[in-house]
């Protein structure tokens, strides 16, 4: 938690540093990495002030964090782009604070600029303590208990499915994904439509004047696979029946399983 | 055996019109009996809802339960409240008795554990409030394992630019931490008092996320929501 | 079931140590209280040799459980022997009231789970559309359950040929997710942002929370455009 860390970062400005005060410095730019970023650090800088945070100098802090990225820097550690931003954003306050207000100039004062940046580690420092508190609670499997043996009744036995809302978004997110990286395309290939069976036939209709057995106008190059012949056959029969009903087409058929027969009808009804 | 019988008989009866009906319900010492049988045939908390729902016709189980918590004050196990909902748990002092769960499987990460609070203190809140008040980013994972843990989950949408959806804290969550209420959060009035509980925006900055007024207005709106009664 | 045996497995315990012993048992009331808050977290009944392994030296769980058992006559649950271990179990005449414990849950297939999200996110929906978008046709009997789990419903018929029937989430569905509704749901870039999927480099992220910022308004951007009506 927060607490580790007890290092105590030097004060700079102060000229004579201990032996132990650079180590505590040394320590904290090594451990760069186990700070949560720029108002990590600042916090833990802090606690050098010994003040109630409320009374913190946020000129002084400003001066130690530029302070130990100038370390850093020199140290050669690439600091993530978050502590620069922030570095730059202390050198501006600290200007603002150290030089007298320009009346001309727009926007907040140095002073509100401070007091925003420490409430903010004040809220973060009190996020932490609750966090702590938190988690130092009496909890459930650890100082409490729940029922160990729920009593499981052997009455009426429903099933129940279940899912969570993890469940639910992972789902919808793979279908998602899975669009993204493989655009779905419907095979067609092996299927022949209704329409164009429709559309085929009122081609060739017009040709029909005699008897014709249906298997005619069945579309080329369908009869070879069994897929395509079995769609080639119920889109032409049904094509067929659409004919019939819109009275451009007779059908007959000698009796079950013969084969089914058609023919141009002369005076299609009005 | 028979009286059971009888009294499956009256339940059926759910279309007769409500409290004044044709069956009496049970006795008071009856009905904290049957809370009773409940709250302990059950791994987890029970609502007051579901206890009517179970119980025979015009049972008042809100009052059983008032009886059977003070019954059980001071005993090896004790009737808690988690949220809208009761459960029996052990007394909190005797947890040296017991073999201890390994209930966290996957160990918290510090930012992951602030990252709870600061949803518990501040529930409903958004993922850029979460992270203006640690000032660094919310690392991928940290939010998916609070989430698996069912310690959080997605409130309402916040009613400002962007809509952002929100995190609010469980009724596992105030389980396991054997919390009442959100409200009963350790220090929350002090720290409400002292104004850490707020969303301030940057002077002269643009507001976080279009974090107005409108925004805080909302916040506390849904605020004193969840923390109500 | 009756005293006897319990005075016979007393006796069995032959191995344990003398009573006066350094360290003073604490009082039978206390041990009472233990002996109640282990019967009933254990995960299986419990022997008096167990008990006793576990309570501080020189207790005599025996003697706690007579008082045990006497405290618990006539109650909602009782204690109860169960071979040669003991247990905290309903009372018989109470078993009515568990028939809601006896539900047994099971997983979702994939199937439903993928088909409910698209429902969830795309409402009101046809068949066709959850076709088009899982790539796959949509059993019949995957819709059935659904419904008849009651999580989905039919929606207004679309004004498009064929006039076909969406669906749409039900409030049962809001509920048992913890919804307060289908709007809520994340987006898919705010589910990126989770960590819930493969996460792609957000361009020019900026430090400081202002990733999040930018996830969020793309987000809330494809959610509208899902929900336009």
């Amino acid at each position: 938690m927060a607490d580790d860390f007890d290092a105590e970062p030097a004060n700079t400005d102060d000229a004579p540093q201990s032996v132990a005060d650079r180590v505590a410095a040394e320590a904290l730019i090594v451990d760069v990495d186990g700070f949560e970023g720029p108002l990590d650090l600042l916090l833990t800088l802090s606690r050098t002030q010994k003040v109630d945070l409320r009374k913190i100098s946020v000129l002084q802090l400003a001066r130690q964090y530029l302070a130990f990225v100038e370390r850093a820097k020199r140290l050669r550690i690439e600091l993530a782009a978050d502590y620069l931003v922030m570095a730059a954003w202390l050198a501006f306050l600290k200007s603002r604070l150290l030089l007298p207000p320009d009346p001309e100039e727009e926007g907040p004062s140095g002073e509100e600029l401070a007091a925003h940046l420490a409430f903010q580690l004040e809220r973060l420092e009190a996020m932490r303590k609750a966090a702590a508190r938190l988690m130092a609670r009496d909890r459930l499997g650890r100082d409490f208990f729940a029922r160990g043996l729920p009593e499981d009744v052997e009455r009426v036995r429903k099933v129940s499915y279940s899912a969570t809302l993890l469940d639910l978004m992972q789902a919808y997110a793979r279908i998602k994904t899975k669009d993204e990286f493989r655009p779905y395309a419907y095979d067609r290939k092996n299927v022949f439509t209704m329409e164009q069976a429709l559309e085929r036939m009122r081609g060739l209709i017009g040709f029909a004047g005699t008897w014709t057995d249906i298997s005619t106008y069945m579309p080329d190059g369908w009869g070879n696979n069994r897929t395509r012949l079995r769609s080639a056959t119920a889109a032409t029969f049904a094509a067929s029946l659409e004919l019939a009903k819109e009275g451009h087409v007779e059908l007959r058929q000698s009796e079950t399983f013969a084969p089914i027969q058609l023919r141009r009808r002369e005076t299609p009804h009005e | 055996m028979n009286e059971s019988e009888t009294r499956e008989d009256d339940r059926d009866e759910a279309d007769t019109p409500p409290r004044e009906s044709l069956f009496e319900a049970p006795p008071m010492a009856e009905q904290e009996r049957m809370v009773e049988a409940v709250l302990f045939a059950s791994t987890e908390p029970v609502t007051v809802r579901d206890l009517e729902a179970r119980m025979p016709h015009g049972s008042d189980p809100a009052e059983a339960l008032v009886h059977l918590r003070k019954r059980y004050e001071g005993r090896g196990v004790q009737v808690v409240r988690v949220g809208d909902a009761w459960a029996i748990r052990t007394a909190p002092d005797l947890g040296f008795l017991m073999q201890k769960e390994t209930v966290e499987t996957r160990k918290l990460s510090r930012a992951a554990i602030e990252t709870l609070a600061i949803i518990a203190y501040h529930q409903p809140v958004t993922r850029a409030e979460i992270e203006e008040i640690r000032g660094v980013s919310v690392s991928r994972g940290t939010v998916d394992q609070l989430l698996e843990m069912e310690w959080i989950r997605f409130g309402r949408r916040k009613m400002t630019p962007g809509r952002p959806v929100t995190f609010v804290v469980t009724q596992e969550f105030l389980d396991h931490f054997g919390l009442e209420n959100a409200r009963d959060l350790p220090g929350l009035k002090e720290l409400r008092a002292a104004g850490l509980l707020e969303s301030r925006p940057m002077p002269g900055a643009a507001p976080l996320g279009g974090e107005g007024d409108e925004g805080e207005e909302e916040a506390s709106e849904g605020q004193s929501e969840l923390f109500e009664d």
